[in-house]
């Protein structure tokens, strides 16, 4: 029996030899930019082909961090998309360098290139009734909900995001926000107005200031539970996006479960396929 | 183009590259056309649903990972119904894998799930994660000769035993697999292992130990693959810790017939196409027809220095 | 200065850090004072001459590597005559390893070498290189016990059991060693490995199987050294794929009370001075008195999320 | 029991605690020079410290070579001597650039560090009454063989070289060679004067027209039998040096052995330590 050889796809310029669906792309991409934008976080804007800018905000890549002399990360890195343009052909992720895997992407320099694999996951829906949203994004949190702010703006919505961050220093995007007509509010712990109990009572405020009818977030476990809270209180729909360990990243390998509600009891879902992004109420 | 097919049992497959269970799923069709490969191996799973092990599940090491995911399962009902029938639409022979606490358990499951569209059993007689910290069926030649016979009197499906390097006994257990009935061997499943954060004192996996893979694990098993590969007459297929071409073939002349790709996908999920693409160019470099003509080949050097009695 | 000291029984030694026995000799004078390390531990020896195995007896993997070594042996007498009286002129305590084909062949050596200078006596009951291919006592239980219990008979010197990788009893043979009268356990020796050259097809060790140490090996002996920890009284000395800090500090917090280095000491000869300074360092910067106070401090993480029962 | 840090020698400057002798070192050295001899010979010239110049020619350094992207080589690499000097505080290795170790060696710059060990093993010894040796080199024996032939010059000794390599571009030092005041004969493969047959004519006239007494050689298995052979036949002495693989390099781990005849019997020496200098008739 003669062999039929593989093409890798993406790599190779030839031609499938079925022609089933491929929605998850391996690509190295060119990197366009590579700044800090504070102490702890990095911008890097990627040269990208259109086969992985079909995004949607939610989603994220699986980057293939490099070996150094320093870090030997070994495991792909999962990171939200920042931002898409499929006319400029560029994609951004903005990151926390912190372990082994983002110190070592941290060195990469314009004109490398990063192997990414993407876009995956089930992105943001923002639902018809959904026209007054609140998105509150905790430290890189806000990675992720920086595309579905334009998103929400490109739809009409009134939108308003809360931005959280340590010190006043590691808040970013409040202006990206505010370009997408945001009001946008700061909170940090510096300036001790980012606690559950001061975020609940701001919350309840602009529920009854702005008619605030869903919620986004992303971020943190403590704020997410803080949403759940007032969104039953008041009735509020929303949705979460999670983060959790991968290995695959695609769905193979149930690394990155995490548990939710159901109506016929709890589930286990995996965050890289089922997610990240999830019913906010359901997840536990 | 060099043939690149190879027999295991009464199957052949196209070409001697698969996924190794548990590290592929449906998901992957959204990569690359999964027809490309030898066969389809799926994730193990039980009869009943299960939810497998709390996590962090996996953790990544210099080179290697290790994972304590457990066997969650949406068991044998949804499987039959969701999973098989997604495979139908390819030519590669599917591969299923199963599990169970007894061996009968594991008789009955395996007659359950013969059925069409299901070209071998694999049974993972080694995993290393459920029941008693790493010990399992495959520990023991006498469980595993056991448990074999008893599937192979539930059915006609060629069964594939995979066996495991938490034991002392690898040859006996694969002679054992052999007399019981087995069609073919994999060698093998992952080792138990642990990691500790250094800096918190963490342990690393939710379950405290795992089952270590990748690069690291591959000299372990592929001595395996060659002890296998020497005591029984059955097809070993090799497994463990292989990522390149090389690892391809340094498993066939250790007497592999087919080989699994496990950890590799996560790292990068077109390895197993571009290991196809690869082996054949390989061929071709060293004037090779077929796969045929390497597997078994490994053989000391001659140029070994007989040394001193006496040192 | 914290305290570096740690007791393994009736010993103490000043610091942790000691060599693995087979990767340390009186030749590492000519690159530090041994007089630093914790102890001195010598190369297996047997009762005969022995030449060892044929060559090539080792090679490189990445991150870690084989040996088909074996014991070459000049033999007792020439021991008892040469390496101990060397050995004389430092405070460290020196163990010695030894290694036999029967019990009571352990025994009689064991007794014949428990001479003036021999702080302990290691067993290398795991050695994975002679006779069948990897058998060793330290496959089970039931021979671990019998050979401790008569070593044990024959000496009133220290006895430490190193344990092998390549069985599937690990817990079981600790125990036995602790109840046959071992004063520690050693966890662990080589495992059982293999290597192709993918090109030519030679096997890469002139044994053709070998044992695997270095960084790859970590995970598997770790985790030995976690089980046997949590399942004798007896101290626990862990080994394997130690080169940093950390790698000895993940021991310590597993339950080891002491660590040997191997394979790290031919990649830096000054491996182990290197380590001693840093754990005095990595104390101190950790606010942390003594060594003490790492010890068996692994615990897994509060944030382990609980899962759902089903899939 | 308060404990008593070690020190690490070499890396620290304290001063050691016991005041045994210690011969072998470990040193970062700095790369002044490191430049391509032919095709497949680079020449490394490190700055060294004066610890490491106590050395004698046939003696061999441990080499780390570093870990690149496409070569992770994990043990040390043993090499040669081809030159030191105190005075220029200067260390020289002369390597074939072969698998993964000397592959990620060739790729240092001048400027960046090598972590050596040494110096190791026993040297040549240049007997009385060896006045007229014979220096046979092939390939990279002659590496080993550079250093012996300038102590023979500064002895004083009437000194023949045979080079011998495969192809006339391969041959390397022979202007060196001349310069210590040698006789300096070339042959290779190419031209087909390189074979045993021709090499045994060849050495039977140079003991005749010269006067050869002694034999040094390293480099062939092939042309060190032949050497026995001729020595046993003329009487003549000399010294091999050999190559094994190793694991340890200063005598520990017994992986570097190799069998030689002793009156007693045959035993089993360490090319490392025993070596890598041996009689040349004692050598199986
Ligand atoms: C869907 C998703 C989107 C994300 N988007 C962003 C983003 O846009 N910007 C950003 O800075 N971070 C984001 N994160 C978190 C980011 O993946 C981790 O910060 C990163 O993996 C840490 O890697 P490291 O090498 O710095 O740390 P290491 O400590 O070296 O990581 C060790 C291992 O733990 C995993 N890990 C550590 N922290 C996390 C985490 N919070 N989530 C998942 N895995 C983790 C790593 O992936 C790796 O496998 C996202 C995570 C997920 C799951
Ligand atoms: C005492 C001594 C002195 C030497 N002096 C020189 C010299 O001056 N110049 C020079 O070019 N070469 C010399 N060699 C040989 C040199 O060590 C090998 O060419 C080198 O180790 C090959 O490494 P690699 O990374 O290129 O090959 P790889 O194939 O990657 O090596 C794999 C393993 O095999 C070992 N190995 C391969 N070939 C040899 C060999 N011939 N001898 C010992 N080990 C080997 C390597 O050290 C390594 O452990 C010497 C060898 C010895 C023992
Ligand atoms: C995340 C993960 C899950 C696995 N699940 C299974 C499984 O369900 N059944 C099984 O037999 N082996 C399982 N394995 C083992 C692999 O099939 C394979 O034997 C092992 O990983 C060694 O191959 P590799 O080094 O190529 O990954 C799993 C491995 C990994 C990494
Ligand atoms: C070259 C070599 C020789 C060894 N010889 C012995 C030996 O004689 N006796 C023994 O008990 N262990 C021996 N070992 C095993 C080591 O003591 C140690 O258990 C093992 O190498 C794991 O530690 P490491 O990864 O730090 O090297 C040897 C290991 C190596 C690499
Ligand atoms: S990371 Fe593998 S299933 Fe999600
Ligand atoms: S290389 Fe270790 S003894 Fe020679």
């Amino acid at each position: 029996m003669p062999a039929s050889p593989c093409v890798v796809p993406d790599t190779t310029s030839a031609p499938l030899t079925l022609g089933r669906q491929r929605s998850i792309h391996e690509v190295e991409a060119r990197i366009k930019s590579h700044d800090w934008v504070n102490g702890q976080y990095r911008l890097i804007v990627l040269a990208a082909p259109d086969t992985v800018l079909d995004c949607r905000p939610g989603q994220f890549f699986h980057l293939l961090c490099p070996q150094t002399d320093r870090f030997q990360p070994y495991f792909r890195r999962p990171m939200s998309i920042y931002s898409y343009d499929r006319e400029k052909g560029e994609l951004a992720f903005l990151y926390k360098v912190a372990g082994a895997g983002t110190s070592a992407m941290a060195e990469l320099e314009t004109g490398d290139t990063l192997n990414i694999v993407g876009p995956i996951g089930q992105a943001f829906e923002i639902k018809p009734e959904w026209q007054r949203p609140l998105l509150l994004a905790r430290g890189v949190g806000l990675a992720t909900l920086a595309p579905l702010a334009r998103e929400c703006a490109s739809l009409g919505r009134s939108l308003t995001v809360i931005c959280s961050a340590r010190s006043p220093e590691l808040l970013m995007s409040t202006e990206l926000f505010r370009h997408y007509g945001a009001e946008v509010i700061t909170v940090t712990d510096a300036e001790g107005n980012s606690g559950v109990e001061s975020l609940t009572g701001l919350i309840e405020g602009l529920i009854a200031s702005r008619g605030i009818d869903a919620f986004f977030t992303c971020g943190s476990a403590r704020l997410t539970r803080m949403l759940q809270d007032i969104g039953s209180r008041h009735g509020i729909g929303g949705q979460v996006a999670l983060e959790q360990h991968m290995a695959c990243g695609i769905g193979m390998c149930h690394a990155c479960v995490w548990p939710f509600r159901r109506a016929d009891g709890a589930v286990n879902l995996r965050v890289c396929r089922e997610g990240p992004v999830f019913d906010l109420q359901e997840a536990m | 183009m060099a043939d690149l097919s190879t027999r295991v049992g009464a199957l052949t497959l196209k070409n001697p590259i698969m996924p190794a269970s548990g590290t592929f799923s449906e998901e992957l069709a959204d990569v690359f056309d999964l027809d490309c490969l030898g066969a389809h191996v799926t994730k193990t799973i039980t009869r009943e649903r299960r939810s497998g092990n709390p996590v962090p599940r996996v953790c990544e090491l210099n080179g290697a990972m290790l994972n304590s995911i457990g066997i969650p399962s949406k068991g044998a009902g949804w499987f039959v119904k969701n999973t098989i029938p997604f495979y139908a639409d390819y030519d590669a022979p599917l591969v299923i894998s199963i599990s169970a606490s007894t061996a009968d358990d594991f008789a009955r499951f395996a007659e359950e799930v013969s059925v069409p569209g299901v070209a071998a059993i694999e049974v993972n007689i080694s995993c290393p994660n459920i029941e008693d910290h790493g010990k399992a069926f495959a520990m023991r030649p006498g469980s595993t000769e056991d448990v074999i016979r008893k599937i192979r009197s539930a059915t006609d499906v060629p069964i594939w035993a995979k066996l495991s390097p938490n034991t002392g006994e690898v040859v006996e257990v694969a002679q054992a697999s052999e007399t019981a009935g087995a069609d073919a061997l994999v060698t093998a499943n992952t080792m138990l292992a642990m990691a500790i954060d250094s800096r918190s004192g963490e342990i690393r996996l939710g379950n405290v130990m795992g089952g270590l893979s990748g690069p690291a694990l591959k000299p372990i098993t592929l001595r395996m693959t060659y002890q296998c590969a020497k005591a029984v007459a059955i097809p070993v297929i090799g497994c463990g810790g292989i990522s390149t071409i090389d690892d391809v073939i340094e498993y066939l002349m250790a007497g592999a017939r087919a080989v699994q790709v496990g950890t590799a996908t996560f790292i990068s999920p077109n390895t197993m196409p571009r290991l196809v693409g690869e082996l054949d160019a390989t061929l071709a470099a060293r004037g090779l027809a077929s796969v045929e003509a390497l597997i078994g080949t490994a053989r000391l050097s001659g140029e070994t220095t007989t040394l001193a009695e006496y040192t």
